[in-house]
């Protein structure tokens, strides 16, 4: 189906049902209870999560197959989010001609920035992509204010042109009068699921990136990109010019991440300078590396990590932690507040930090290696390890160091 | 050409600390083959080491002083240093104020267990995994020693002032025949200069001159043949590792009067120090000190206002826009070696 | 006129010249060797050949096309294929990916973006690379990643890799060092067989008498960058210049 | 699209019977309850009611946002009747009698916003979706303030802005929804030049260092202007990177330009690293034109006084509040003992004025919701806007219905000789009336936003 093999149908329909069912899926406890702060399916974080794993996804064609380490994803983003506000400032809050030229216009980027820096390997390549990114960075939160409106971000004003603004139209983002905030709600019991426009807008784009980057895996392009990885002087003495592959597998990649960048102010209509901060590429490094680099869904597993990491663990505050542990005799209560104050809270980056280092200690594949693991311990033993995953994992570089 | 003098002096300062974390971060790489996220992070902890050696010092007890009363209407509580109560107020104070130069002694043994414990612990189990592993695993390890730190002290800057008599400037205009006040230089700043230069010397001194130091360079060329020499090569690369950790800390103490240290300076440290010595070459040492100095001098160049006026902004790109002008015509930076991290 | 022709090629590192002169004409459908002791510039020559050198003065000329200032890749496109002394593959790969893609290259050129046609829909190549695989008989390893293979395995796929794009000249460089003897045999027997079968034109550069006594129709011998004789093995055997280039050769 | 629904938290503490799958359009998690509290975004049940409080909890400004947490949790303390009521007590408005708002018992959500618009928006989305949060507030940068206001703005919540001193906030882009305690960099200039020609004389030279960034530019205009007025001369103004650690280069150049006044337009790190660099190049020991060379920080804030150590000594600025306000300037300011009494007994030291802005707009929120009646934003706004109050610590203060920028007076202080314990780094030197710092509404400094209309979301 689709063109793809039947394992790998049965792999995309897994997938799209795991999207679909995210908003049921991320609310396993019953609203008001102690444990609902561990609830993730609200709108902005499920978009989110479709969000930042289209970035990765897109980050892990260019580094998952290639190996080429682009520290500079984030302008990509950042250039993303400012062509879809400009369009609102210009035309109306539609989000789909800002959404094409994201693409457009990221595409164009990643271009001149990648003919550049392609021209280097290795780790001189990453730092040809940070020095870009961090120049965009720069330039726009300060030089570039009146492109960029720098420090507060870029966003619609009632005095902008916006020439196709009806007199009915939506004043915030919407697709042809679907309002990307709007939801519906469903009480079951005592748990409440909350399907939101805008997330299955970003689900279905998700969806999309998701089979496209499955096809290019699967396609003689991806696995000339998995040579260059492997070998690059062979694949020159067979005839093939690596250049033009890694500088298509930068522009798609790069594409992507405008996308995800463009979803961003399509969610939510405002476009911070932070995006282009080297940190940013950081995380999306972070992501594809924790998910699982070069395998098909790490990169987005990586990316809800992160993310529910960021907007859960930092919400914990002491009167939510009294409110579980205080039941408990006062001086073991204490203890275990003192304890999770490293961990929650203000002190989330820790937990994030620790993490990555277990992650990386334990399972050198990342995520998707432990979800094999744990799938194994379930399967017969001898059994060979199938499934679309296990090959995308085989496929990846298991040599050492160079 | 006064401005130019000046500026030149605030570069090579600006370059000492980079040149003397990119030394310590081409040390590991080239002796390791590990890219250490974590360096900055080194920087960091040497300068709360000088944190911490001021809290010691200063280590005080309580006395209630009820002639006075503090801001709840309380009699106020004042603090005494331990120092000040055995040596008496004014050697108590005076020891307090060289807190920092104290804090190299107390640096220099902590900062090469630190390294020591990173190296065994940690790091060792990372030289044949690929580069972006031990990206991640140092980027992990440098969040968590950052907010650790901020957990015990803080995110607010540190203020830990030079001793008194490093404070003021001094006047090298009057030195050439320019006017008063044209150029004037901080002490400590010029401390800073010497300092680093000391330490790349003894760096470099280190490896040349000595037996440990000619293994440990026949190591980073080739590692494999000096193993097969039946040397262990792997005990001397830990060392190695704690002594970088060391010229990171040493940096990072003696950094603080310059700039009072926060959890985060590490941070602000990494990026540019990596682009510091991608532009020096991979594994070329010389490579990382020159452009450290390089960098640090166009830096302090390009925030002149003239420059400015020409050029908005051209101070806040001008080291990643130097750096791909170097990188496009020196495909391996300044100094580097061929097949370093190409791949 | 040869199917390769190299007039008068010349090249300096520094110091060092490294070839002076080098005349070399390669007979379509002949096996030619180009040997010579350490140092005699073999390498060299075979660099400038395939593009990774660019000779100071003279021509190369391939089919009637100079290669000379084009890149490995389009030169390997012209019909010129290589194997390298240590295998040159792709290690993270399957076997069968390894075949696959100069199938790909020989097809397609030197880059199509085919991001949105599946690998195993293309049965036309598919059949191409299992045909060669069962030629070096590494069918039923299709599946194996190249790195875990054999040292022997990895050159018998290196070969396959280069053969399967049908090259109208395969340069070899030294496809036999550091085998055993058992192997290296084999090696003579694969190579033969590939070039009856498939009628290639090959130039092989050996530093072992045996395999170019075994294989070679006609022998260049080159010492410090210049051609000393070229002829056949028969006569090359016992020529004085060659035995004085030799000498102090522990061969 | 009908938008009849049930809000999450009143559908759950009601008790409705539930279990049928009821799925219901809405627009964000829109709400409808009693009559008086329907058709607004996240209507609060009859018991309880979510405050939003959402501070940098992560990066260089985690120290104050701690500072700000501490302030609402005494103040939500002080609202649920905890405590000593702090300046419940002290408030000229009296509505609050220590039950909660409208007799709900308030609960709140805490978030981080990292200093960064985005997480600061992704953490107030999360507060407004997931936990029904009615109101936010916080936030140490002007950044994050503007982008948050703006979100609440689009979702119909109220925004009580934490610490934020653009020009920007209640001027560009102020938004109906949004009401700012804290002054403003207009308000800091306007109260430094008088002072400023008391202090140093009408014949200085000026040279400004900006943090090259929206705050940064708004602060040097507004400094340029009002030193300009009072005679003194701009000899230049040159930007600095925001990233810049040291700033060596740009301070060198300062005594050779013949200026003898140099402003630091910087707030944070970049004014602990400026001023620290500037004091070791000794500049505050030259004499240029004759006269003593200083150094001027227009906005002013504890915890960054504390960072930059002895270097600050004689450094004038300006602040919202100080903790010693009462004590020194008299019960104009009263409210000030009560609220640092609460605070300091409680957490054993004096708060800042970040603290202070963050405490008063808590319970400037509350009182409103209480004579408005409703937790309908647009109750809220038409019961602030024009409001005037005192005892909150700041003297007679008026939430201008204009821009929702409150007028009051301005401390304006200066760092302390010889401190006696670490928390009493400044004195104040002035207290500049409040219409002395007043500015017509369409002052060009503040021109070109539009407050629109208020939005109550659902």
């Amino acid at each position: 189906m689709l063109g793809l093999s039947k394992k790998d149908t049965t792999f995309l329909l897994i997938v799209i049902f795991l999207t679909m069912a995210t908003p049921i899926l991320l609310q396993p406890f019953p609203e008001g209870s102690a444990m609902a702060t561990f609830n993730a399916g609200y709108p902005d974080l499920m978009q989110r999560f479709a969000i930042f794993g289209i970035f990765a996804i897109g980050f892990n064609i260019l580094f998952g197959l290639t190996g080429y380490l682009s520290f500079g994803h984030a302008a990509f983003l950042g250039v993303g989010s400012y062509s879809v506000v400009w369009m609102y400032k210009l035309l109306d809050y539609n989000v789909l001609p800002g959404l094409v030229l994201a693409i457009i216009t990221s595409g164009i980027f990643a271009l001149a920035i990648g003919y550049i820096s392609l021209r280097r390997t290795g780790i001189y390549f990453s730092i040809l992509t940070l020095a870009f990114a961090q120049m965009s960075f720069n330039l726009a939160y300060s030089v570039l204010t009146p492109l960029t409106n720098g420090e507060t971000g870029l966003q619609v004003y009632t005095d902008d042109p916006q020439i196709l603004m009806g007199e009915n139209a939506p004043n915030v983002p919407h697709l042809f009068g679907l309002v990307m905030r709007d939801s519906y709600q469903l009480d079951l019991g005592g748990w409440l699921f909350t399907f939101n426009i805008g997330y299955y807008f970003c689900a279905v784009i998700a969806i999309l990136a998701f089979y496209l980057s499955l096809r290019i895996f699967r396609s003689p392009f991806g696995m000339m990109l998995r040579a260059i990885k492997t070998n690059q002087t062979r694949l020159n003495y067979t005839g093939l010019n690596a250049r033009p592959y890694t500088l298509a597998a930068f522009v798609i990649s790069g594409m992507y991440a405008g996308l995800a960048g463009g979803l961003l102010a399509a969610m939510d209509p405002l476009a911070g300078a932070e995006r282009m901060q080297w940190t940013a590429s950081g995380e999306v490094i972070l992501m594809t590396i924790l998910g699982g680099a070069g395998t098909l869904m790490g990169p987005v597993l990586g990316a809800g990590f992160i993310k529910y990491f960021e907007n859960i663990f930092s919400k914990i505050n002491d009167t939510m932690l009294h409110g579980w542990f205080g039941w408990m005799p006062d001086g073991i209560e204490d203890a275990i507040l003192f304890v999770s104050h490293f961990f929650v809270g203000k002190s989330w980056h820790l937990t994030l930090g620790l993490m990555f280092m277990l992650v990386v200690i334990f399972l050198p594949g990342g995520l998707v290696e432990g979800a094999q693991r744990i799938g194994r311990l379930f399967r017969r033993r001898g059994r060979k390890a199938g499934g679309p995953e296990a090959e995308a994992a085989r496929q990846r570089n298991p040599g050492p160091a160079e | 050409m006064d401005a130019i003098i000046l500026q030149v002096l605030n570069g090579l300062d600006k370059g000492s600390a980079y040149a003397l974390i990119a030394l310590g971060l081409t040390l590991i790489f080239g002796t390791l083959g590990v890219v250490n996220f974590a360096h900055g992070a080194l920087f960091m902890l040497g300068a709360f080491c000088a944190v911490t050696m001021q809290r010691i010092l200063s280590a005080s007890y309580t006395v209630i002083d009820e002639t006075k009363t503090d801001f709840l209407g309380n009699p106020q509580k004042v603090d005494v240093p331990y120092v000040e109560g055995w040596f008496g107020p004014d050697i108590g104070t005076a020891i307090v104020d060289w807190s920092v130069p104290l804090a190299i002694l107390f640096a220099i043994p902590v900062m090469l267990l630190i390294g020591y414990i990173m190296e065994r612990g940690l790091i060792k189990h990372f030289y044949k995994r690929p580069h972006a592993d031990q990206i991640l695993v140092t980027f992990g390890l440098a969040i968590v020693l950052q907010e650790l730190i901020k957990y015990f002290y803080g995110a607010n800057p540190i203020p830990t002032p030079a001793p008194e008599v490093f404070r003021g400037s001094f006047d090298f205009g009057l030195l050439l025949g320019f006017a008063e006040n044209t150029i004037i230089y901080p002490y400590w700043r010029m401390i800073y200069f010497v300092f680093s230069l000391v330490i790349i010397g003894a760096v470099f001194g280190f490896l040349q001159f000595t037996t440990f130091g000619m293994v440990v360079r026949a190591g980073m060329a080739d590692r494999e043949t000096v193993g097969l020499l039946g040397i262990n090569i792997d005990r001397k690369f830990t060392i190695m590792f704690g002594i970088a950790a060391a010229v990171a800390g040493l940096a990072g103490v003696m950094y603080t009067p310059i700039n009072s240290p926060n959890y985060h300076m590490g941070m602000d440290f990494l990026v540019l120090s990596f682009v510091v010595v991608v532009v020096g070459g991979m594994g070329s040492l010389p490579g990382a000190v020159l452009a450290g100095f390089m960098l640090g001098i166009l830096e302090a160049f390009a925030s002149m206002n003239w420059i400015k006026d020409i050029v908005p902004g051209i101070d806040q790109i001008i080291i990643y826009l130097v750096a791909i002008l170097i990188l496009l015509t020196r495909p391996r930076g300044l100094m580097g070696r061929k097949g370093v991290m190409e791949e | 006129m040869g199917i390769l022709e190299v007039k008068d090629v010349n090249k300096r590192f520094g110091g060092l010249q490294a070839l002076g002169d080098v005349n070399l004409s390669v007979a379509e459908g002949s096996v030619h060797a180009i040997i010579g002791p350490n140092g005699a510039g073999k390498s060299t020559l075979l660099n400038c050949l395939v593009g990774k050198l660019i000779p100071d003065t003279g021509s190369v000329m391939f089919a009637g096309q100079s290669v000379l200032g084009r890149k490995p890749h389009e030169i390997n496109q012209l019909g010129i294929s290589r194997v390298f002394q240590t295998p040159e593959i792709f290690a993270d790969l399957t076997v069968m990916e390894n075949v696959l893609i100069p199938c790909f290259a020989k097809r397609d050129g030197a880059f199509r973006l085919h991001a949105f046609e599946t690998v195993a829909n293309e049965t036309e190549i598919g059949e191409q690379a299992e045909a060669m695989l069962a030629d070096v008989n590494m069918l039923e390893k299709r599946d194996m990643v190249a790195a875990s293979l054999s040292r022997g395995d990895k050159r018998r796929l290196e070969m396959a890799m280069s053969m399967v794009q049908q090259p109208k000249l395969l340069l070899l460089d030294e496809p036999t060092a550091g085998m055993a003897r058992a192997d290296t045999n084999n090696t003579i027997d694969l190579l033969r067989q590939i070039h009856n079968k498939r009628d290639i034109t090959m130039c092989i550069i050996e530093h072992d008498m045996h395999v170019v006594f075994s294989l070679a129709q006609r022998i260049t011998v080159l010492a410090q960058g210049t051609p000393l004789v070229e002829d056949t093995p028969e006569n090359i055997k016992g020529h004085p210049k060659v035995r004085e280039a030799y000498l102090g050769e522990a061969h | 699209m009908s938008k009849t629904t049930l809000t999450r938290r009143g559908l759950l503490k009601s008790g409705i019977a539930t279990g049928a799958g009821l799925a219901v359009p809405t627009i964000f998690t829109g709400a409808a309850w009693a009559a008086s509290h329907s058709g607004f975004t996240n209507a609060p049940g009859d018991s309880e009611v979510v405050l939003g409080f959402n501070v940098p909890q992560t990066g260089p400004y985690a120290d104050e946002g701690a500072d700000e947490l501490r302030a609402y949790e005494l103040a939500v303390e002080h609202l649920n009747g905890g405590g000593d009521g702090g300046m419940l007590s002290t408030f000229s408005s009296k509505t609050l009698d220590g039950t909660g708002i409208l007799g709900r018992k308030v609960k709140f959500v805490t978030g981080d916003t990292q200093t960064k618009s985005d997480a600061a928006r992704a953490s107030a989305k999360s507060m407004i979706e997931k936990d029904g949060a009615i109101m936010i507030t916080g936030g140490s940068s002007s950044g994050v303030a503007v982008a948050v206001q703006g979100l609440c703005q689009e979702a119909g919540i109220m925004f009580m802005a934490g610490l934020t001193h653009s020009n920007d906030t209640t001027g560009k882009d102020k938004k109906a929804n949004g009401f700012r305690h804290f002054f403003n960099a207009y308000q800091s200039a306007a109260a430094l030049g008088p002072v400023l020609k008391a202090l140093y004389g009408d014949d200085r030279k000026a040279y400004h260092l900006t943090a090259d960034y929206t705050w940064g530019w708004t602060q040097e205009e507004s400094m340029v202007a009002f030193t300009e007025d009072i005679g003194w001369e701009t000899v230049n103004t040159v930007l600095t990177p925001l990233s810049a650690t040291d700033f060596s280069s740009y301070i060198a150049p300062v005594l050779n330009s013949g200026a003898d006044v140099l402003i630091l337009n910087h707030y944070g790190g970049n004014m602990v690293n400026s001023l620290t660099n500037a004091v070791q190049f000794g500049l505050r020991e030259k004499m240029v034109n004759g006269k003593q060379f200083e150094i001027v920080v227009p906005l002013y804030s504890e915890l960054m006084a504390r960072g930059a150590g002895q270097n600050i000594k004689g450094i004038p600025g300006s602040q919202n509040w100080d903790w010693k306000l009462e004590n020194e300037k008299g019960a104009r300011y009263v409210g000030t003992n009560a609220f640092v009494q609460s605070f300091g007994e409680k957490y054993g030291f004096p708060p800042s004025q970040a603290a202070q802005t963050c405490y008063a707009q808590t319970l400037l929120y509350a009182d409103a919701v209480a004579r408005a009646g409703s937790f309908n934003p647009c109750a809220v706004v038409e019961a602030l806007e024009g409001f005037e109050f005192d005892g909150l610590g700041n003297g007679p203060t008026l939430y201008r219905a204009d821009d929702h920028q409150c007028f009051k007076d301005v401390v304006v202080v200066r760092g302390k000789e010889n401190p006696e314990n670490e928390f009493d780094l400044v004195e104040i030197v002035e207290v500049t009336p409040s219409e002395k710092v007043t500015y017509a509404p369409d002052n060009e400094m503040f021109a070109g936003g539009n407050l629109g209309e208020c939005n109550p979301g659902a």
